[in-house]
């Protein structure tokens, strides 16, 4: 099977997955064998290119000519490897834990939910794969579109409410930055491909550069970069697996990935580092980072206060890739990895307790870890990880982060990063605590309960077993993460 | 001199705005349409008054003539105003069904029935 | 040996057809007539497309009298386009009128309805091919006419005020234009396009000449419902029987916007109208006028079909707004919307059509939660919206990219940013359908609605699709673009 | 008006010169002023006054609605065929060059047909449009 073929076939078996979970609608347990084929598929197909990718080759291939000079192109390069992994790997898990949680709670159209999970997963390896501006665009507004149902699935009018802060903010800024920023780089440069070095580099002026990645970074509204972070906790009304897999690793992901995508290989780093009117980035992205932290350390419920630490590191990777140093850069990949991981154990953590003990804020945990050991110690894992404390993966891109920052001077970066972590620690270590060191309450003693549906728990034990082995086992994302910059 | 010599075209221009004011300031629908065709009449005498040689006869080829008149712009004239009969027919028309949909010839009355929000069905009423 | 004789054919099938069905005097014959001619209507137009790809010009002399004596049909790139657009159109929505006539008009009428748009089509077809100002008015009015009954088949009895207004509306329209016309005749003694712009080349800063200018574009942009001239579109499109509204949404103003080419372009010259006059300033700013105030009124409708007629008043805007920048983008941008606009609105009132059929007609109070009983429709309906808004892979989203980098080019970013801006309104009305199909229990009544028939699904999906393939692949459409493009700048010869 | 004798009588009279009249100015109308619509128009204008002094049942006995439908068409049609017929000798549409051996002899040739369609739609149209307006409301239902 040649390349070309690999990566249109991965584009292909979500969608003809997404058809044939479609018309199994009336056999709920055919439908869910379908996803887990798929996912599994897919990862398979993903996962064949890697080493490809890792021997320096880029597979490419050309669908169609939309406009003039302008085609569908994918090419896989490092970062869409390692992002196409991550996701398409953790869909798996994923699709495991939406049938323990779909059935447990009984959830209407839960045909619509796969079918569309299945589209936001092609759509998510289409902005992986993407070899120019155009095709990530395309993709990128085919993922808001297509995750519109999954976020409004309740059919509530807060889910209809969530639908449209979610749907004007992420619409709205790709259709009035994005795209005509797309459109500016395709009149500068002649060109809307991904190239390393970049593409604008002596093409615009500096004036020009700077309103272009702001257009850019303020664009991606997925990236949630403050002011556009409010459709992240608006969409926490959607089912938790939704919120898990989507708005903790696909969507938002695809967000800051199309970030450093668009640093790395449309402006490139070396080209931009220590022009002045790139330099607010890190600010914007650093005042992110600490206000998010603040509203998440006051969220009493468990999902908002997740979705405010995902609005908070979504920024450290968007700040990563703005210090423009190599080490940054390399560290900004890899967070994209290891909060995905760290992320998603939290989600389905949540939902797990949502299941079991139907139970949303934080104040009404007190004592659950003594009844729900597993799901507990695993999102003691995932806080660890965000944390950054050593046998958890995070540790390591903060690090990365952290010496990039060290590299190129900018001591209010890391500050701003000790800073994060103080508060990572103090929203997510007081939930730890409660759960296995206090008293339950008398209400929650009242009706008993023990774990959630085996599903759920295996997948989140997977997950936070995954967020552990990321550490000592760091090579394959490393590797990626050091083409991307070309060090190797 | 020159004020006179154009005496047709001040005709013309006279003409089409007192069409369009009667369009525009009437609130009868019939006589909407009775501005329409002033308003129309105007251009044929645009077109025609300049089609005519001092001098000139009816181009109907002759021996003992050799100043004609342009006949084409009777030509396009004589289509234009079938148009216009056309558009005035078809304009009375609907007043006549208008009248017996809505009981007035009266723009302004009709609009103030159509607020009321009762829109009857007209399809069952009418012959054709 | 036929094949020479396609630009006439083009034009007289269709009136020919016409008096045909008055004598078939059957609802069912009629109808089978208008499928075969506006089916082989497109074949020829497709065939002509094909000859003046090349960039070459049929010239067609009526009754063999040469031009400029004679009438003369003339087919360059720009017209072969538009009349491939106006055949496509028909010969879908004659499929689609069907069922959807036969619901909405009384049995005696049918055979009536059929002849119209037979007419209608004919003159729309008359208007792209003739080469000749003053035939060119007889079409028009041939069209307006035939269009003015069509909308007054409507069933609501404001069908009838609507096209009143619309007659009234667009009679001063065609004066206008014949007045324009006339003060071209006086000046240069010929009325055939080709011949006037060889005549005008060099004098048209002459004040006649300038003045027939004036008359010409108010006369056209009423005919194609430029902003403040758009009042008798919106009712005349939500009161009209659907396959009506859908024929005209997709294909009346779009000849019109063509005249406005013709003239500017071919006739005037680019420069006569651009550089000499503020023409492309003025045109800028109604086509912002109606993108911004059209779109914000289309939000605030009650009625879907009123609804999707203001959008049609923006959508027209940002095609004039691409001939106001007067550059090969621009133009490129405009005709290709022209194009892209005729595909969505046409399945989206085909759509509605649908939903007229089953409930006769399409308020937002009327629709909750219609998308369980009539999820084909519904849904093609969100497509069509999509492709309102220009996401990528829809026809929408290829008129933006060139629109904006139309902008671009000029160096007017403001203007790329009313773009985008704007067409977030569309997502809003858009939306709107949304949240009322979808988050709404459908109430007793809606409950035991039937999905539409399949032979008006089927069309309208059919225009659906259209609108992803040249969504997603618009090489052809942007290729034909560009080159109406060309042709148009370098004028007629 | 029925009751007027003088009426009856004198209009009986004159139609048959008004037709007449009409067929004059019809076919005069290739070397003089006249043609098709304004021979049309008489005719009409003859039998709408037959219908304004016997009534409009009268005179739709006389034309009935169907005939003048059919008139319509027809006259287009035979407009429209000489067009057609040009193209079937080799010509152009509309072209009356090749409608005859001698090119002058084809041009009347085809102003003759084409005249006789106008005069046919013409009388047929107005006819109409007098029967729409006069029969309006007194017999919705016969007439389609």
């Amino acid at each position: 099977m040649t390349p070309a073929l690999t990566i249109l076939l991965a584009l292909a078996v979500p969608l003809i997955g997404a058809v044939l979970i479609a018309a199994a609608h009336r056999a709920p347990n055919v439908r869910e064998t379908i996803t887990l084929v798929t996912a599994g598929l897919l990862f398979l197909l993903v996962a064949s290119l890697t080493p490809l990718v890792l021997a320096g080759e880029r597979p490419e291939v050309t669908l169609l000519e939309m406009m003039p000079g302008l085609s569908l192109k994918f090419k896989v390069e490092p970062l869409g490897m390692l992002f196409g992994l991550i996701a398409s790997g953790l869909w798996i898990v994923n699709s495991l834990y939406s049938i323990g949680y779909m059935r447990a709670n009984d959830e209407q159209h839960q045909t619509r939910f796969y079918v569309c999970f299945a589209g936001a997963l092609a759509s998510t390896v289409g902005i992986a794969f993407a070899g120019n501006l155009l095709t990530l665009f395309m993709f990128y507004e085919a993922l808001t579109l297509v995750t519109y149902p999954l976020v409004t699935h309740a059919g509530t009018g807060e889910a209809k409410r969530a639908g449209r802060v979610y749907l004007g903010v992420l619409v709205g800024t790709s259709m009035v930055f994005f795209l005509p920023a797309i459109i500016w780089t395709w009149q500068v440069s002649g060109t809307v491909e991904f190239r390393p070095g970049g593409v604008l580099h002596g093409k615009a002026g500096n004036m020009a550069l700077g309103i272009l990645l702001a257009l850019y970074v303020f664009g991606i509204g997925k990236a949630a970069l403050m002011p556009f972070h409010r459709w992240l906790p608006a969409a926490m009304v959607a089912p938790t697996p939704v919120s898990a897999l989507l708005h903790a690793v696909a969507v938002v992901k695809a967000g800051v990935f199309s970030v450093v995508k668009i640093v790395v290989y449309i402006f490139g780093v070396n080209e931009i580092a220590g022009l002045k009117s790139v330099d607010w980035l890190p600010f914007v992205s650093g005042f992110t980072i600490i206000a998010a932290s603040i509203v998440a350390l006051r969220s009493d419920n468990l999902k908002r206060r997740l979705a405010y630490s995902t609005v908070s590191q979504l920024s450290y990777v968007v700040l990563a890739a703005a210090l423009l140093t190599p080490l940054s850069v390399i560290g900004a990949a890899l967070h994209i990895a290891t909060h995905a991981l760290g992320k998603i154990t939290l989600f389905f953590a949540a939902g797990a307790i949502y299941t079991a003990a139907h139970k949303t804020e934080v104040s009404q945990l007190a004592g659950i870890g003594r009844r729900m050991p597993w799901t507990m110690s695993a999102f003691a894992v995932g806080a660890l990880s965000l944390i950054g404390v050593p046998p958890a993966a995070g540790f390591i891109s903060k690090w990365f982060i952290m010496s990039g920052a060290a590299e190129g001077g900018h001591f209010l970066a890391l500050a701003v990063l000790i800073a994060s972590t103080l508060f990572n620690a103090a929203y997510f270590l007081p939930i730890v605590y409660m759960a296995f060191f206090c008293k339950p309450d008398e209400e929650s003693m009242a009706h008993a309960h023990g774990e959630a549906p085996w599903p759920m728990v295996a997948a989140l034990v997977l997950t936070a077993s995954a967020t552990i082995a990321l550490f000592f086992f760091s090579d394959l994302p490393l590797q990626l993460a050091r083409q991307l910059v070309g060090r190797l | 001199m020159n004020l006179a010599g154009h005496f047709s075209y001040w005709i013309t221009i006279l003409l089409a705005i007192t069409g369009l004011y009667i369009v525009i300031a009437r609130g009868n629908l019939i006589k909407k349409l009775v501005g329409l065709g002033i308003f129309q009449t105007s251009v044929y005498l645009l077109y025609i008054a300049p089609g005519k040689l001092i001098g000139g006869t009816a181009p109907i080829i002759d021996g003992q003539f050799t100043l004609y008149s342009n006949p084409l712009p009777h030509v396009l004239i004589l289509t234009a105003i079938v148009v216009g009969v056309a558009t005035l027919a078809l304009g009375l028309a609907l007043v006549v069904r208008i009248r017996e949909a809505y009981g007035s010839i009266e723009e302004d009355e009709i609009l103030e029935l159509d607020k009321t929000g009762v829109f009857p069905d007209t399809t069952t009423s009418k012959p054709a | 040996m036929i094949a020479q004789h396609f630009p006439v054919l083009q034009v007289v099938l269709p009136l020919i057809a016409a008096p045909l069905m008055i004598l078939l005097r059957r609802g069912t014959l009629a109808w089978l007539l208008a499928v075969i001619v506006s089916w082989t209507g497109l074949f020829i137009s497709l065939s002509l497309l094909a000859q003046v790809a090349d960039g070459s010009v049929i010239s067609y002399a009526i009754g063999s009298w040469p031009p400029p004596w004679g009438i003369e049909y003339r087919i360059d790139r720009v017209n072969a386009l538009l009349l491939m657009l106006v055949s496509l159109i028909a010969a879908v929505v004659v499929i689609y009128s069907r069922a959807s006539v036969a619901a909405e008009l009384p049995a005696h009428q049918h055979y009536l309805f059929y002849t119209l748009f037979s007419l209608c089509l004919a003159g729309l077809l008359g208007i792209s091919a003739t080469g000749d100002a003053f035939n060119l008015f007889v079409f028009l009015e041939i069209s307006s006419l035939s269009s003015y009954v069509l909308i007054a088949l409507g069933r609501d009895r404001r069908a009838l005020m609507a096209s009143y207004q619309y007659l009234v509306m667009g009679t001063i329209g065609a004066t206008f234009y014949i007045i324009g016309v006339g003060l071209l005749y006086l000046m240069t003694g010929t009325l055939n396009m080709a011949d006037m712009a060889h005549r005008l080349s060099g004098v048209t800063e002459v004040r006649p000449v300038l003045a027939a200018l004036a008359f010409i574009t108010v006369g056209i942009c009423l005919k194609l419902a430029l902003f403040p001239l758009h009042l008798w579109l919106p009712n005349a499109y939500a009161y009209a029987p659907s396959a009506v509204t859908a024929f005209l949404a997709a294909t009346a103003t779009k000849v019109s916007v063509y005249v406005l080419l013709r003239f500017y372009y071919s006739i005037y010259g680019e420069s006569a109208v651009f550089s000499a006059l503020p023409m492309g300033k003025i045109l800028l700013l109604l086509s912002l006028a109606a993108m911004f105030i059209a779109s914000a009124i289309a939000i605030f409708q009650a009625d879907l079909k009123r609804l999707f007629a203001y959008s049609s008043v923006a959508q027209i805007g940002y095609i004039t707004l691409g001939i106001s920048f007067d550059s090969a983008t621009g133009l490129t941008a405009g005709i290709v919307h022209l194009f892209n606009h005729a595909l969505t609105k046409g399945a989206l009132f085909m759509l509605l059509g649908c939903f007229v059929l089953r409930l006769g007609r399409v308020r937002f109070s009327d629709i909750g939660g219609i998308a369980r009983v009539m999820p084909f429709t519904s849904f093609g309906i969100v497509l069509g919206g999509l492709s309102l808004i220009g996401v990528p892979g829809t026809v929408g989203f290829i008129s933006k990219w060139y629109l904006v980098l139309a902008a671009l080019e000029s160096g007017q970013w403001w203007i790329a940013l009313a773009i985008v801006l704007s067409s977030l309104l569309a997502v809003v009305y858009v939306w709107r359908f949304v949240e009322a199909a979808y988050f709404q229990e459908p109430d007793a009544g809606i409950a035991q609605l039937k999905e539409a028939p399949l032979e008006m699904l089927v069309p309208a999906w059919l225009m659906i699709a259209a609108c992803f393939y040249f969504g997603l692949d618009a090489s052809l459409t942007i290729d034909g673009a560009a080159q109406a493009a060309a042709t148009l700048l370098q004028g007629l010869q | 008006m029925k009751d007027y004798l003088v009426l009856r009588v004198v209009s009986k009279l004159l139609i048959m010169f008004m037709i007449l009249f009409a067929l004059y100015v019809q076919f005069h109308g290739d070397f003089g002023p006249g043609g098709g619509f304004q021979a049309g128009v008489i005719i009409a204008a003859a039998i709408i006054f037959y219908g304004i002094i016997y009534g409009l049942p009268a005179a739709r006995a006389v034309v009935p609605s169907r005939w003048v439908e059919i008139m319509i068409a027809a006259g287009v049609l035979v407009y429209a065929g000489v067009g057609v017929a040009g193209l079937l000798l080799g010509g152009n549409y509309l072209d009356y060059f090749v409608l005859d051996h001698n090119p002058v002899h084809g041009q009347e040739r085809g102003i003759f047909w084409v005249e006789a369609g106008v005069l046919i739609t013409v009388s047929g149209v107005m006819l109409k449009i007098f029967y729409m307006f006069a029969g309006r409301g007194r017999d919705a239902e016969d007439d389609a």
